[in-house]
């Protein structure tokens, strides 16, 4: 199993949920996620697992919400207009605390857009696509072997936290192939005790629901919610920073972008600028902490999105004011040059493109 | 002898059990519930058959069938 | 000594329930109960609530439930089912659930066969939220959102779901009743158990259609609503089986 | 260094597995690989291609703007491809279906009749591999070595006649590149 | 038609799209905004209109997509839930560029929820529920009068910029009934020469799209959108400043909670406190330069929402560090009380409760 | 002088389609504007094109057109008609488009009667996004999401559409034609014609599926794929006419 | 200074109109005012209620929580809305179907018999009527006048018979109150 | 006389249209066109008898008739 193999990233994705003990998969073709559901047809029946293609996205996630009530491990994947429809669907997995993997390898949009790889349901995955105060855990790898590191790991958040778990890729990491591993995994189903699995002698019914018609009684839910997510915040807040100790500009980008970052940010130390990768692995919850704190030695700030500007937001909520804090972005499904993106670090280190 | 149990809190006062038993028996009592509805109730048990139309009747299970 | 000869069944929690006086709702939700008694399985029952009146039916069924967002309940189901297939699921929801904004995850349910029992209940309108026009209203009927009565030319004939599912392969069986009288809830009690039947030995898909009540959108009292429904929705929604199980066999 | 390259033709010339082939060899040898396709509509009636990277730098952006090597096997890849092309690289021509030259005289433009050799070989479908040799000789981003593992391990694994054929046309496109 | 009518907030929204020319209405049912899709089943039939109880709410955003190419005025209305379910349909209306008027009521969330008044939908109306970058305006009245003028100005704007307009209303506006008053309007239905209405002797067929399977024309289409934005941000912002110009607290609220504020305001500067209200009416575009202006000036910020803390967000964006701002949310339904937003008025007074 | 006896219908415009070669959809594609310029209603009629290979529609008729979300074209088209009484208005869908996704919006416009045409494609494949399995896909067929084949046990039997739409008093013309030879094709195109008609004339809801070849997904030569149409699809899906709008003449 | 209040009863009661007549009668008299259904299942079953606030200042929130004025119409309503009722605050009872006196005694209680009254005017349905009365004699909150002014125009209008009943039983109301 | 025009630029040697001509005078070409498929030709237009059933087959409109 450890051996080297080249894969996309969108099987490794199905590949590792495999390894995490994931045998219930319920998905809509959509590109560029479709090798990700083909994987699985194929995978799942030879592990005994489940492998049902819906109707629609709306019956996908549902299916998902059925699943996760029951107890299982389950993940369904999609693509950026797909996703759109399964937020009814995610605010209610939300409302009934489900842990579940939900993958949204991104196009550029809006609308029925390009099929090319976008970056621009950030804010969808991260502030709540659908309605109410929640918040999903997102998680961006960037490399194919992190897609499958991610998996697995997005699992045992979902259990741990009864939370859904987004990996937020792209059509950029879900295509492309490059060598991945995977290793012996400790990762497994846990039990569930408020799962409806049926009686099965227990005394009381369980119940999986998010409707509560009283206000207070809905209020106090929703303090359950957010305590939750505090404890999340404190505890699973995940990033990468390289090069940024002595770094004068701080480069922020997250998912495929990163990489074609870190190839700009070579080039310009090669050229003798000091500027460093601050990667968020956790876009939810964000690293806003060790933002702030970088805040306090660096520069300046510039993002770098596959989107017209959406992370930078919470990237300014975490320098406050500090430190300027420019953005480039490419969008509609263009992947940004290093070129561009060295220039553009040129020109910040240089002080100009401020806010 | 048969006789229908009343669960008065219970009753919502819809007097489907009076049309369906075969006796005419159940009326609706005059006071309320503490809901504020007026429950049913048996003016003759002597007569009662036990058949349970009453009881199978009710949306609210509101009525047993004892014997 | 005193004996009960009929009572709660087990299958349903003794706890009041918030539907209006004489809703047929609370009948219905007895006969399944009873049905989860007969078959002995309330232990491995999963029952899916929908979004409708009987939202909270989870409060009352003396089951582990799920609640499914609007329409979804087959969807959800199917999710349960396939991860206890020795589980028997069913799911419970109106006609505006179902046939309105549920009707891709129906269709598709009893196409694939999915092995799940789906009581649905037919108010002929939307009762949750107030009395509106639903897909299975009829013709002239007022309601809120059809203040002149339902209009043929803009909002189309009322749909008869359980004959358009019985086009379906995967659907098992499939049958229309009524509880607005001693004999018919006897019929319609018999149905949900043959329906359950038919999930229980693995056959397919399985569905109750149950014309039913709303005393309160209707505007009418409980035994009036008995006799409209006689006299209108009975002739538009023939009761009858529309697929029996016996196709199954051969 | 890493060596970036597009491989680019046909739907059904083979073009993605060309590509797949030199990556996995690139990853047996320990080198830092991608591979990335163009993938959706654009295939359909187009032209079908994808970008790979072999060296020893972690890849950054897996797809190809400037590459250093073009393997085009039909006309309309070679007119979509060729411009692009970093000065001084490597152009690939498949010159049983292309027959023009190359346009730029600052790349070193390879002619390889793949279909020519593979139809004398008995099997049109290997005209793939006629140009994967002629890569491997040409670039030398691989040793010839872990191409034929790759292929005997991984493609034709339990199939002896075919990876035999294969390493034949294979060789064949070697020999093409003096 | 200038007398002065008591009537739900739900039904005067009604109203003045009548006002306003629409003529084409298509919804479903859903607490607490059904008063207004009834509204519209009883009044457009009195003037040769069109109403159409969709199967979805999917199908609604749909049919509101196609009446919207096909060139008209269209409105579409639902509830947090209802809403999450658009989001597709939403994301492609503003793919295509296409005018029409949308009406969130929204309820506590998430899940199901409570059917009692909620602001949690924030994030999904002004940050995009939807996939990709686009944005909606988004105009948030808080009296029932208000919810009459914004309902024809949503309808102006949505034409003048082939954009969608949402109205963020809840169910405490929804309703009640307050006095409302019908003005004489010059609002009405434009030419739209771009619009699917046949070519009935135009040369070229006019075709309503958002796929760009070139991600180059992709990218071209986004920033024609993205100038578009630019410019609404600079034209369209619209906010209302009560009491600002001495205070050194400012409250931040809108909608419902707004007016709550404004009582507990009114009590504080009666007891000595320099307290103003800064009120969004356009949520997007936020207000975030009048709002700096005055962090200027203020000492200190206090955003009241019922929501776990939404637009506060965006506030601290436009702030940007220069002065602390907090918080105080209710959840589920819950509104809050003059009492509470006092006190809390006071603690932020005294220095307390800093970021 | 020479005179041209065959060409290019005004309707359809003079620019090379993106569809594989030897595929349907560019039959159907000419049969429909042939049947708009026979009709002379170039001048009034929008065409909402749907999510599937032939998203791209809309560059293709002459007429004004719509580009419509997955499964949503009846909706889209419903509010275009709505708006354009005397528009003729029609969707051009595939069958995952139509039978998966798009089940509820095509369901409720036909049981309004909603006066649209739908054109269905049915190839029993997600052609656009690489062969996946559709809801019409056959019985063991392999597909990407079916690599062992089709289970019945789990994936249930392919949904006939046409026939499950019958079931609606709205849908006053369904026929299920294919253009797999001439003489299919001089059917199919007066099935179109007719459906049009039925639509011009105010009557309701109408539908012509066409049965098509995916010649790329299913892996085949686009005369292997007439061939194996005929030997597979058309055993299962009958040729025929479903509802023929005379039930709408009484 | 506004005026609070809540009307709370059975479903079929007419609580909800009787909080509208006050609201538009303040309104025809220039005030400020605001009408607050509880709405949704909350109605179904339970109690039926609304809040009213009428007055001369900008109405915050419409949802009355320490109301100055509680109506039950039956028992309930009074067991819910009673200790919620500011101090020195009027109670008005439906004696008619509510037995038990108030518990509060900070408070004005006043028992009005509702439906006996409209019994005797030969029609149960003007029950809320009496109580309209009841409250505006209890709580000068607005004009009879104007209460009669909206029945005239805005609910009885072109049915003057119901329009003389439901006056009556205005006045009977305001005659409970001494 | 009536004869098949090929706009061989639009074909994609799809090949579907020589199986419908009743006189199998439609054969591929042994060139490629621009996008790279062989486009179908007609070996004898003296045989061609107009009846249009290639035409009509072609999903890509690539054949006229004219006479
Ligand atoms: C997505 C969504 N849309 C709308 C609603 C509002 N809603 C709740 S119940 C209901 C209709 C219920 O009618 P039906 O299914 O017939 O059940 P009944 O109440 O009549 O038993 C609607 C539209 C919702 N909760 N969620
Ligand atoms: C919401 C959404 N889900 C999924 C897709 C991806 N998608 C595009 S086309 C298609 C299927 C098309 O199949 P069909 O309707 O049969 O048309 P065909 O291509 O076969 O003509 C799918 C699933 C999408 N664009 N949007
Ligand atoms: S058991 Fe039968 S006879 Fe007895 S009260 Fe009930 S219905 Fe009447
Ligand atoms: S049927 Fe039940 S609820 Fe109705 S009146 Fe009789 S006992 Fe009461
Ligand atoms: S509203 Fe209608 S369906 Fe709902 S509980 Fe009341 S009577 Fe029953
Ligand atoms: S993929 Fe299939 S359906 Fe799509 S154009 Fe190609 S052959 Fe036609
Ligand atoms: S017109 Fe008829 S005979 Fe002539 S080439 Fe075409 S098919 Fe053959
Ligand atoms: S049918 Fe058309 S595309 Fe196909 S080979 Fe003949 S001319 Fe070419
Ligand atoms: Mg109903
Ligand atoms: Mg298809």
């Amino acid at each position: 199993m450890s051996e080297k193999i080249l894969m996309k990233g969108n099987e490794a994705i199905g590949e590792a949920a495999v390894v995490a003990g994931c045998r219930h998969y319920f998905g809509y073709p959509i590109t560029p996620q479709s090798e990700l559901i083909e994987y699985m047809a194929k995978r799942l029946p030879q592990v005994d697992g489940v492998f049902l293609q819906a109707e629609s996205e709306v019956a996908a996630i549902n299916m998902v919400y059925g699943a996760a009530s029951a107890g299982c491990r389950v993940m369904t994947s999609s693509s950026s207009p797909g996703i759109s429809l399964k937020q009814e669907g995610i605010s209610y997995i939300a409302g009934s605390q489900l842990p579940c993997v939900i993958v949204n390898v991104q196009r550029g949009g809006p609308g029925l857009g390009s099929i090319q790889p976008g970056q621009a349901d950030y804010f969808q995955a991260t502030k709540g696509g659908g309605h109410g105060d929640y918040r999903n855990i997102v998680l961006a790898p960037n490399s194919v072997q992190e897609m499958a590191d991610i998996t697995i790991e997005a699992f045992d958040l979902a259990d741990k936290w009864r939370n859904a778990v987004m990996i937020l890729g792209d059509g950029a990491l879900g295509q492309m192939m490059e060598p991945v591993e995977f290793k012996e995994s400790s990762s497994k189903p846990v039990e569930k005790s408020w799962a409806a699995t049926g009686r099965r002698g227990r005394a009381k019914p369980n119940i999986v629901n998010s409707l509560y018609l009283q206000p207070d009684l809905m209020e106090k839910h929703n303090h359950v919610l957010q305590e939750k997510y505090a404890k999340i915040q404190a505890e699973e807040t995940r990033w990468e920073a390289l090069n940024t100790e002595d770094a004068e500009v701080i480069v922020v980008a997250y998912g495929i972008t990163s990489r074609i970052a870190m190839t700009a940010i070579n080039k310009a130390r090669a050229n003798g600028v000091k500027v460093g990768l601050f990667r968020p692995i956790s876009l939810w919850p964000f690293p806003s902490q060790p933002l702030a704190e970088l805040a306090k030695t660096a520069k300046a700030f510039v993002v770098f999105e596959m989107s017209a500007g959406q992370m930078v937001e919470d990237v300014r909520l975490a320098v406050n004011g500090a430190k300027p804090v420019s953005f480039h972005g490419r969008t509609g499904g263009m992947l940004p040059t290093p070129k561009e993106l060295y220039e553009k670090i040129i020109s910040v280190a240089n002080g100009e493109g401020g806010k | 002898m048969p006789k229908p149990v009343f669960n008065e809190e219970r009753c919502k006062g819809c007097e489907l059990c009076t049309i369906v038993c075969p006796k005419k028996i159940i009326v609706m009592a005059n006071h309320f519930n503490s809901k504020g509805y007026r429950p049913s109730s048996c003016s003759d048990e002597s007569q009662c058959i036990g058949c349970a139309l009453c009881a199978k009747t009710c949306p609210d299970v509101a009525i047993e069938i004892w014997k | 000594m005193a004996e009960r000869t009929f009572g709660r069944p087990e299958a349903l929690l003794d706890v009041p329930t918030h539907y209006c006086p004489g809703c047929h709702h609370g009948i219905i939700h007895r006969l399944v109960a009873e049905v989860i008694d007969e078959l002995k399985v309330i232990d491995r029952t999963i029952g899916v609530a929908s979004v409708g009146c009987s939202a909270l039916a989870y409060d009352y069924f003396n089951v582990d439930m799920v609640q499914a967002p609007h329409g979804r309940a087959p969807a959800v189901a199917t999710g349960v089912k396939r991860v206890h297939p020795d589980g028997v699921v069913f799911t419970y929801q109106g006609d505006g659930d179902i046939a309105a904004i549920g009707t891709a995850e129906i269709v598709h349910a009893a196409a694939r066969g999915e092995r799940i029992t789906t009581i649905f209940v037919n108010n002929a309108i939307y009762g949750m939220t107030g009395g509106q026009m639903a897909p299975t209203s009829l013709v002239n009927q007022v309601t809120t959102t059809s203040p002149y009565g339902r209009k043929q030319d803009s909002a189309g004939m009322p749909i008869r779901l359980s004959e358009m599912l019985a086009t379906l392969d995967g659907a098992k069986y499939l049958a229309r009743v009524a509880v607005n009288n001693p004999a018919n809830m006897a019929k319609a009690k018999a149905a949900i158990k043959k329906a359950f039947e038919i999930q229980i030995a693995g056959l397919g898909f399985s569905m109750v259609e149950v014309l039913s009540t709303c005393p309160t959108n209707w505007g009418m009292s409980a035994i009036e609503s008995g006799t409209w429904m006689e006299k209108n929705m009975m002739p538009y929604y023939p009761l009858g089986t529309f697929r029996s199980g016996e196709e199954v066999a051969k | 260094m890493n060596q970036e390259m597009i491989f680019a033709g046909f739907g059904g010339q083979g073009v993605m597995l060309m590509g797949q082939i030199l990556a996995y060899a690139g990853m047996m040898e320990g080198q830092q690989v991608s591979w990335f396709p163009a993938y959706g509509p654009e295939m359909r009636g187009g032209t079908a291609n994808c970008s790979v990277i072999i060296g020893d730098e972690a890849v950054g952006t897996p797809i190809v703007t400037e590459p250093q090597v073009v393997v085009a096997m039909n006309l309309p890849s070679l007119d979509k491809f060729e411009p692009h092309l970093a000065a001084g690289g490597i152009l690939l021509i498949n010159s049983s279906l292309i027959e023009r030259p190359a346009k730029r005289s600052d790349v070193k433009a390879l002619l390889v009749p793949c279909n020519d050799i593979a139809k004398e070989l008995g099997n049109p479908k290997v005209a793939n591999m006629v140009m994967v040799g002629a890569i491997v000789a040409a670039s030398g981003v691989v040793k010839i070595e872990s191409v034929l593992q790759v292929l005997a391990k991984k493609i034709f694994k339990n199939k002896p006649e075919v990876m035999q054929l294969n390493e034949q046309a294979i060789r064949r496109g070697m020999a093409c590149i003096s």
